[in-house]
C-alpha cells in the first residue's frame, strides 16, 4: 500500500447523558492508519464508535462535549495536517485513576476553528457516503443538481453545461438506469439503489483523496446490496480511491477491504490484514472476532440446523464501560492465568504479526 | 467554557430517572413562576367569592381620586371614583374564572373526543375532523364573539361557550398528531393484536399515558388565551359591565387619565394581565418541555 | 400427523392509489395490487418462510392474516376457523392464539409502562388472574425468554435491543400463542443478538410446538430457521418448497437471483453448482405499462435467453404453481435445471 | 420553477381552491345558522329593509313570495351575498358591502404591516435560537418574546401613544384621515407596530420556527450539505425557514385580525375592527355579519396562498413525475 494518508491516534470523542449525569464514551481511545488507495474495513456492532469515529474525522460531532482528545493527520497532496489541531488549547480535562471525570471545552471556539480546518477539506480532499441514501439526498432539489453543485464547488469545471455534461458521465460511471431521466428526477421518485448510487457519484465527482463510507448498504434489499457492493468493487479498482469503510456487515466488509478493523466498546479490538482478520477460525485472532464470526450463519449451521454460536450477556452501554478490558463480561476465553489483568487493566494494540495487532491478554507479552 | 461533570458511580441516581430530576433549570424556573401565578389566581378568586378584600371593591371615597400606591392604607392606591384598587384587581378574577374553566372543559372533553375519534378511526371521520378544525378556525375569535353578542346579547357564560368550541381545533389535532405518531412506530396495532380491546387501546394507552401531560399544558395556555379574551371583551365595553370589576373594564376606564399623566389607575389591570396571562404561558411552556419532549418522542 | 393451523387460500389485499379528490371521487381508479391471490398452509411445530425484496408483499400477508387490514378477497382459516370476515367480537378469542413480533423493538412497548406492567397486562388481557397467579406466571415467562428479574422495573427506554425483543417475545407467549407472525424479527438486531433471538424462537417452537410465519430478507437467518420457504415477487409466491432445497437448487430464476447475489456478497466465487444469474436492470412495478403473465418476466434472465416467449407475457397463460415433486412449486413456464 | 412542473401545481391548486370554496360555504352556513337562531327575526330587517310591524312583515313576506323554509331563505340570502348584497347597516342605512371595502383596505394594510413587524422581531431571535442553542445572549430576547405576547395589547397602545404624543405635540385623536398629511403615515406606522409587537403570537412564532429550524439542521440531507462543502443556508432555507414561516404566519392571521378589533379602537382606526365593534355596539347584525364573512374569507386567502407557496417549494407535494416506482 502507499504512503499513509491517515493516521488517528488515540482518538476520545465524548458525548454526555443529563439524565444519568455521566459521560457517553462512544469514542474512547481510537487508533487507526490509512494508507492511498487502500480500503480500511471498520467493523462493530451498534454502539461501537464506528460512525461517531466518522463524524469525528469530518468534524460533524453535534452534541457536546464531542471531540475532547487525539490526533488526526492528514496527508493531503500538500504536507501533513492535524485536523485536531492545537485542541488542547479548547480542552482541558481532570482525570482520576484513569478516567476522565470532568471536562470543559470552549465548543463555540473548537466549533469556529473546525470549520476553518474543514472548510477547505470537506467535500473536496473527503468526501462522505451516509446510510440512509433516500435522507441523505435534499428532498427539494433534483438529483442532477445536487452532483453539479460538487463539481462547480470542487472541481476545475465551472460552467453549468460542463458540469452537467460531467455529473451526467459520474451517473453512468455508477451504472444508474437511464441517467438523463435520472438527472432532473428528484430524490423522491427515486429507488433505494437508485439514490445510493446518486449518493456516490456525487461523493467522487470532486475527485476526493479520501472517501468516507458510513454504512453504505444498510437498509438496502440482498439484491440491490450485493449490486452496490459489486460497484464499489468496481470504483475501488478503477479509481483506487483511499476508502474508509464502516459497516456491520461483515460479508460487505470481507469482500472489499484491504485491512480490518474489529471496534467494540468505543475502541479497537484488533486491526490487521483482512486476510488474517477475517480468516478461517484457526488463525490467531481476538476473542470477540471469532466470537462475532461465529455468531454469523455459516453454510455448515445452515445445514445441519445446528444452533448458532452466541456471544452471551449484551451489547456494552458506552456509560458504564468496565475497568478492565470491554470485552471480559463477554469474553469466552478467559484463562486462569489473565482472569485478574482481563477484569483490571485494559490490555494495549499488541502487535502479533507485521500489520496485526491485537488488544488481548492472551496474546501480550 | 461549558462545563461537565460526572459524578461518582455510587451517587447515581436509580435507573429511571424521574422527567422532573433531569429537567433544566430554566424550565423549572417557568414551571415555579407559573405555578405562583395559578396559586394567585386561586387565591383572589376564593377571596373574591367570600368578599375578604381589604376595602369594599366598590365603595366610592371622593377624596381619594386617583390617590398613588401606598396613600392612606390602600395599598396600590384608588382609581378615578376613589375605589381601591387592590381589591378590584382580586374581584376581577371572578369575571374570567369559571368562565374561563367552562371554556377549557368544553375545547378539552369535546377536542379529545374529536381528536381521538378521527385519529383512531382515520378515514371519513378523519376528513370530516379536518374540515370541522379549518371551518372553525377560518373565524378570528373575537369577530365571531361580536357577531354572536350583536345578535345575541347574551352574558360571558355564553361567550365562554363560544370561547370553548373554538379551541376544539387545537386539542383535536394534538390528539389526532399524537395518535398519528404512534400509529407510525405501530404501537396501536401491536396492542390491536394482543387482544386489548379498543376502549382499553383508546383509553388507557393512548389518552392517559401518551396524551394526559399533552391535555395538561393544553389547558395552562388555554387559561391563558382565555384570559386574553375576557380582558379584550371587557375593555371593548361588552361582557362584564362597571361597576363589577374586570381588567379590561379598569383599564378602560383608566384612559383617560392615563394621558393626563395618571398612568397607575390604567397600568395597574394592565400589569395584572401581562403577568397573570405571562404566568399560564411559562407554565405551558414549562411542563412541555419536562413531560413532552423527554418522554414522548 | 400434525395439524394444519393455518390455511390461506387465494388471498388477495389491494391498495387503493391516494391521489386526492380524484380518487376519492372514483373518477380515476387505481389499485396497488400488494397481494395478488396467494395460497399456503402452515402445519403445527413448522416455520415457513416468506423472503423476497423490500414491496414484495410478504409484510402485508402478515398483517392480513392478522386482521390488521381487511383481505380484498381469498379465505383465511385459522385452527379450523374462518376468519376472514369474522366480526371482531367473536375473533377476539381466537386473537390471543395469534400473535405478531414486529419489526421495530418499540411497536409493542409502551415507553411510559414497567416491563412488570408490560407483562402484567398481557397475562390478563384474555383472563382474570389473582396477584399471586400474575406473579407465577411473569416468573415463568422471564425463564422462557431468560430475561433477568432485575429487569421488570425497567422501562423500555432502559432495556437493550435484545431485551426489547424478549419483552416482545414475552408478551406474546403470555397471551397464549400458537402461531405468531415474525416481521423481520432480526434486521433491527446486531449480529451477536440476532445469534440469541433466532436461537430463542427455535427453543420456543421445541418446547411450546409454536408455529411462525417468518417474514425477513435475510436469506441464511430464513433458511436455519424454516422447514419450508416461500419466495414472493410483486404480491405473487414464484416458488415454495423445502428449506435446503430453495436455497441449493431454487428452479425459480429469481430465486436463484436472490440466493446467488447472497453468495456474492460474501466475496466467494459463485460455485459451479450455482450459475450466477446475470441481473436485468431492476425495472420498477409501472403503472403505465402493467405487465401481463408472469411479473418477473422483464427481469428475467431466463425469459431472455428463451428469446422473449410470448407464454410468459401473455395474460392467459400466466404460470401458476405447479407441483415438480416433493412438494416443490414453482410458477415459472422454464424452470431451471 | 420549470415550465413543465407548472401542469402539477396548477391540478393540485384547482384542489386547494376546491377545499377553500368549500370551507366559505361552510362559513357561510355557520353564519346563517347564528342569524337564524337570533330571537326575533333578523331576516326580514336583511331581505327587505326597515319594516316595523311583525304582522305586516308576514304579509310583505308572502306578497313578494320571500321564501318562508330555512334553506329557502338560506340560499336567497347566499344568492344576495354572491351578488354583493350584504344587506343594508341599520346604522347607517348605507349598504354594507360598500362600507366594508371603504374601510377593508386600512384594515389589511394594518394587519400586513403588523404581520411584518411580529416576524421582523420572531425570526430573528428564533434563528439565532436554533442556530447558536440558548446562549446567555440570546435567551433574554426568547423570555422577552413571552413577556410581549402576554402583554394587553390596548395598554401597549395607551402607552405608545402617550409617548410619541409627547415627542410630536398633540396626538391626532380624531381619526386618521384628518391627521396631517406629512405625518400621516409616521401615525399609521404607530399602530401597526402596537399590533404587531402586542397581537400576542410573537412567542409562538418565536417556538415554532426554532423548533422546526432546529428540526431540519438535524435532518440528513443538511449533514450531507456540511459533509460536501455546500452551503447550509442554501440547503436549509425552503424547508427549515421558508415553509414554517409561511406556515405560522397563515395560521396566526385570525389572532391578528382580532388584534386589529382593539387596536382598531384604541387609535380611532377606521377600519373592520371598528366598525365590528360599533355594529356589536348597535346590534348591527348585517354589518358584523358582512365582516365576519370578509374576515373568514381573509384567513382562508392567507391559506390558500401558503399552500399556494408549500406546493410550489416542495415537488413532492405535486406528485407528478416520470420513472416513479410504487414499490418502495
Amino acid at each position: 500500500m502507499g504512503a499513509p494518508l491517515l493516521e488517528i491516534e488515540s482518538l476520545r470523542t465524548y458525548f454526555y447523558s443529563r439524565s444519568k449525569r455521566a459521560f457517553i464514551r462512544a469514542v474512547d481511545g481510537v487508533t487507526l492508519a490509512l494508507a492511498r488507495g487502500e480500503t480500511l474495513g471498520v467493523v462493530g456492532e451498534s454502539g461501537s464508535g464506528k460512525s461517531v469515529t466518522a463524524l469525528s474525522i469530518t468534524g460533524l460531532i453535534g452534541a457536546g462535549p464531542g471531540v475532547i482528545g487525539g490526533t488526526i493527520a492528514f496527508h493531503a497532496d500538500g504536507g501533513e495536517q492535524n485536523l485536531l489541531a492545537d485542541l488542547e488549547r479548547y480542552v482541558d480535562r481532570k482525570e482520576v485513576d484513569g478516567r476522565i471525570v470532568e471536562v470543559s471545552k470552549d465548543e463555540a471556539g473548537w466549533r469556529r476553528k473546525v470549520e476553518r480546518i474543514m472548510a477547505p477539506l470537506r467535500g473536496k480532499a473527503i468526501s462522505v457516503i451516509f446510510q440512509n441514501p433516500k435522507a441523505a439526498l435534499n428532498p427539494f432539489v433534483r438529483v442532477g443538481e445536487q452532483i453539479t453543485e460538487v463539481i462547480r464547488l470542487h472541481t476545475p469545471t465551472k460552467g453549468a453545461r460542463a458540469a452537467r455534461e460531467q455529473a451526467l458521465d459520474w451517473l453512468r460511471r455508477v451504472k444508474i438506469d437511464s441517467p438523463r431521466l435520472r438527472f432532473d428526477n428528484y430524490p423522491y421518485g427515486l429507488s433505494g439503489g437508485m439514490c445510493q448510487r446518486a449518493v456516490i457519484a456525487m461523493a467522487l465527482a470532486s475527485e476526493p483523496a479520501l472517501l468516507i463510507a458510513d454504512e453504505p448498504t444498510t437498509g438496502l434489499d440482498a439484491t440491490i446490496q450485493s449490486e452496490i457492493v459489486g460497484l464499489l468493487a468496481e470504483l475501488k479498482a478503477e479509481i483506487g480511491i483511499a476508502t474508509l469503510l464502516i459497516s456491520h456487515d461483515i460479508r460487505v466488509i470481507s469482500r472489499l477491504a484491504d485491512n480490518v478493523a474489529v471496534m467494540y466498546g468505543g475502541s479497537v479490538m484488533e486491526h490487521g490484514p483482512a486476510a488474517d482478520v477475517l480468516a478461517a477460525r484457526f488463525a490467531p485472532k481476538h476473542p470477540y472476532t471469532t466470537a462475532l464470526l461465529a455468531s454469523i450463519p455459516s453454510e455448515q449451521n445452515v445445514r445441519d440446523k445446528g444452533y448458532l454460536t452466541v456471544i452471551e450477556g449484551e451489547v456494552p452501554d458506552a456509560v458504564d464501560l468496565p475497568r478492565g478490558c470491554r470485552f471480559y463480561a463477554r469474553c469466552n476465553r478467559v484463562t486462569d492465568g489473565v482472569r485478574d489483568r482481563c477484569a483490571q487493566r485494559e490490555p494495549a494494540l499488541q502487535e502479533i504479526a507485521p500489520g496485526h495487532r491485537i488488544r488481548c491478554w492472551l496474546y501480550a507479552e | 467554557m461549558k462545563r461537565y461533570t460526572q459524578i461518582t458511580d455510587a451517587s447515581r441516581p436509580a435507573s429511571d430517572v424521574s422527567p422532573w430530576k433531569s429537567a433544566g433549570t430554566l424550565d423549572l424556573a417557568c414551571v415555579g413562576y407559573g405555578l405562583i401565578v395559578v396559586v394567585a389566581v386561586l387565591v383572589s378568586y376564593v377571596l373574591g367569592v367570600f368578599a375578604w378584600l381589604p376595602y369594599d371593591p366598590e365603595h366610592i371615597s371622593f377624596g381619594l381620586l386617583n390617590a398613588p400606591p401606598g396613600s392612606a392604607g390602600h395599598l396600590l392606591g384608588t382609581d378615578f371614583l376613589g375605589r381601591d384598587i387592590l381589591s378590584r384587581l382580586i374581584v376581577a378574577t371572578q369575571a374570567y374564572f369559571l368562565p374561563g374553566l367552562v371554556a377549557i372543559a368544553i375545547s378539552l372533553v369535546a377536542g379529545t373526543a374529536l381528536g381521538a375519534l378521527a385519529g383512531y378511526r382515520g378515514g371519513g371521520v378523519e376528513v370530516l375532523a379536518t374540515y370541522f378544525n379549518n371551518l372553525v378556525d377560518s373565524f378570528p375569535r373575537l369577530v365571531l364573539i361580536l357577531l354572536v353578542i350583536a345578535v345575541f346579547r347574551v352574558d360571558i357564560y355564553y361567550i365562554m361557550i363560544i370561547v370553548g368550541v373554538t379551541g376544539v381545533p387545537v386539542v383535536a389535532s394534538l390528539v389526532a398528531g399524537k395518535i398519528a405518531f404512534l400509529r407510525q412506530k405501530h404501537f396501536i396495532e401491536a396492542a390491536h393484536v394482543l387482544g386489548l380491546p379498543a376502549h382499553v387501546i383508546v383509553l388507557k394507552h393512548i389518552l392517559w399515558y401518551h396524551c394526559a401531560p399533552l391535555l395538561v399544558i393544553r389547558a395552562t395556555i388555554g387559561m391563558g388565551e382565555v384570559i386574553l379574551i375576557e380582558t379584550s371583551l371587557s375593555y371593548l365595553g361588552f361582557g362584564v359591565q362597571e361597576p363589577t370589576p374586570s381588567w379590561g373594564n379598569m383599564v378602560q376606564a383608566g384612559a383617560n387619565y392615563f394621558f393626563q399623566g395618571k398612568f397607575w389607575p390604567s397600568t395597574a389591570p394592565a400589569l395584572a394581565i401581562l403577568f397573570t396571562i405571562l404566568g399560564f404561558h411559562l407554565l405551558g411552556d414549562g411542563l412541555n418541555g419536562i413531560l413532552e419532549d423527554r418522554s414522548g418522542k | 400427523m400434525t395439524r394444519t393451523i393455518l390455511e390461506v387460500v387465494n388471498l388477495k389485499k389491494y391498495y387503493r392509489q391516494r391521489a386526492g379528490i380524484l380518487s376519492t371521487l372514483r373518477w380515476r381508479e387505481r389499485f396497488i395490487p400488494a397481494v395478488d391471490g396467494v395460497s399456503f398452509y402452515l402445519k403445527e411445530h413448522e416455520t415457513l418462510g416468506l423472503v423476497g425484496e423490500s414491496g414484495c408483499g410478504k409484510t402485508t400477508i402478515g398483517r392480513t392474516i392478522l386482521r390488521l387490514t381487511p383481505a380484498t378477497s381469498g379465505r383465511i382459516v385459522f385452527d379450523g376457523h374462518d376468519i376472514t370476515a369474522m366480526p371482531a367480537g367473536e375473533l377476539r378469542p381466537l386473537r390471543s392464539r395469534m400473535q405478531m413480533i414486529f419489526q421495530d423493538l418499540d411497536a409493542a412497548l409502551n415507553p411510559r409502562m414497567r416491563v412488570r406492567d408490560l407483562l402484567k397486562e398481557a397475562i390478563t388481557t384474555h383472563h382474570r388472574l389473582g396477584d399471586a397467579e400474575v406473579a407465577r406466571r411473569t416468573g415463568e415467562l422471564l425463564e422462557q425468554v431468560n430475561l433477568k428479574k432485575s429487569k421488570l422495573s425497567s422501562l423500555p427506554g432502559e432495556l437493550s435491543g435484545g431485551e426489547k425483543r424478549r419483552v416482545g417475545i414475552a408478551r406474546t407467549l403470555a397471551v397464549g400463542a400458537r402461531f405468531i407472525v415474525a416481521d423481520e424479527p432480526t434486521s433491527a438486531l446486531d449480529v451477536s443478538i440476532q445469534a440469541q433471538v433466532v436461537n430463542l424462537l427455535r427453543d420456543l417452537q421445541r418446547q411450546l410446538g409454536l408455529s411462525y410465519l417468518f417474514i425477513s430478507h435475510d436469506l441464511e437467518v430464513v433458511q436455519l430457521v424454516s422447514h419450508k420457504v416461500a419466495v414472493m415477487y410483486l404480491g405473487k409466491i414464484v416458488e415454495v418448497g423445502l428449506a435446503d432445497r430453495i436455497a441449493g437448487a431454487g428452479r425459480h430464476p429469481y430465486t436463484r437471483i436472490l440466493w446467488s447475489a447472497l453468495v456474492e456478497k460474501k466475496g466467494a466465487e459463485p460455485s459451479r453448482r450455482r450459475p450466477a444469474m446475470s441481473r436485468g436492470a431492476w425495472g420498477v412495478f409501472d403503472f403505465e405499462q402493467p405487465v401481463h403473465g408472469c411479473r418477473f418476466a422483464p427481469r428475467c434472465p431466463v425469459y431472455e435467453a428463451q428469446g422473449r416467449p410470448a407464454v410468459c407475457t401473455d395474460a392467459a397463460t400466466e404460470p401458476e404453481l405447479r407441483d415438480l415433486g416433493g412438494g416443490h412449486h414453482v410458477a415459472c413456464h422454464f424452470p431451471l435445471g | 420553477m420549470k415550465l413543465s412542473a407548472l401542469k402539477p401545481v396548477a391540478l393540485v391548486l384547482s384542489r386547494e381552491l376546491a377545499l377553500t370554496a368549500l370551507l366559505l360555504l361552510g362559513v357561510s352556513l355557520v353564519v346563517f345558522v347564528i342569524l337564524f337562531l337570533a330571537p326575533g327575526d333578523p331576516f326580514s330587517v336583511l331581505l327587505e329593509g326597515q319594516m316595523p310591524s311583525h304582522e305586516a312583515r308576514a304579509g310583505v313576506r308572502e306578497a313578494l313570495g320571500i321564501p318562508t323554509t330555512w334553506y329557502g331563505q338560506y340560499f336567497a340570502w347566499l344568492g344576495n351575498l354572491l351578488r354583493g348584497n350584504f344587506g343594508t347597516s341599520i346604522r347607517t342605512g348605507l349598504p354594507v358591502f360598500g362600507e366594508i371595502v371603504r374601510v377593508g383596505a386600512s384594515t389589511l394594510y394594518l394587519t400586513l404591516g403588523s404581520m411584518l413587524v411580529t416576524l421582523l422581531i420572531a425570526v430573528p431571535i428564533a434563528l439565532h435560537a436554533s442556530v447558536r442553542g440558548a446562549t446567555p445572549f440570546n435567551r433574554p430576547f426568547t423570555l422577552l418574546a413571552y413577556v410581549v405576547s402576554a402583554l394587553p395589547v390596548f395598554w401597549l397602545g395607551y402607552v405608545a401613544i402617550y409617548l410619541v404624543s409627547r415627542q410630536l405635540g398633540v396626538f391626532p385623536l380624531v381619526s386618521q384621515a384628518s391627521a396631517p398629511t406629512e405625518r400621516a403615515w409616521l401615525y399609521s406606522l404607530l399602530p401597526i407596530c402596537v399590533l404587531g409587537l402586542g397581537n400576542g403570537t410573537v412567542s409562538e412564532v418565536v417556538r415554532y420556527v426554532r423548533e422546526e429550524l432546529s428540526r431540519v439542521m438535524a435532518e440528513d440531507y443538511i449533514r450531507t450539505a456540511r459533509a460536501k462543502g455546500a452551503s447550509v443556508w442554501r440547503h436549509a432555507f425552503r424547508e427549515g425557514l421558508l415553509i414554517p414561516m409561511t406556515e405560522i404566519v397563515a395560521s396566526k392571521i385570525p389572532f391578528i385580525l382580532g388584534g386589529a378589533v382593539i387596536v382598531e379602537q384604541v387609535f380611532n382606526w377606521p377600519g373592520m375592527g371598528r366598525m365590528a365593534w360599533q355594529a356589536a355596539q348597535d346590534r348591527d347584525f348585517p354589518a358584523i355579519m358582512g365582516i365576519a364573512m370578509v374576515a373568514a374569507t381573509l384567513v382562508r386567502t392567507g391559506s390558500l396562498l401558503q399552500r399556494v407557496v408549500y406546493v410550489a417549494v416542495n415537488p413532492r407535494a405535486s406528485q407528478q413525475q416520470r420513472g416513479g416506482g410504487w414499490a418502495e
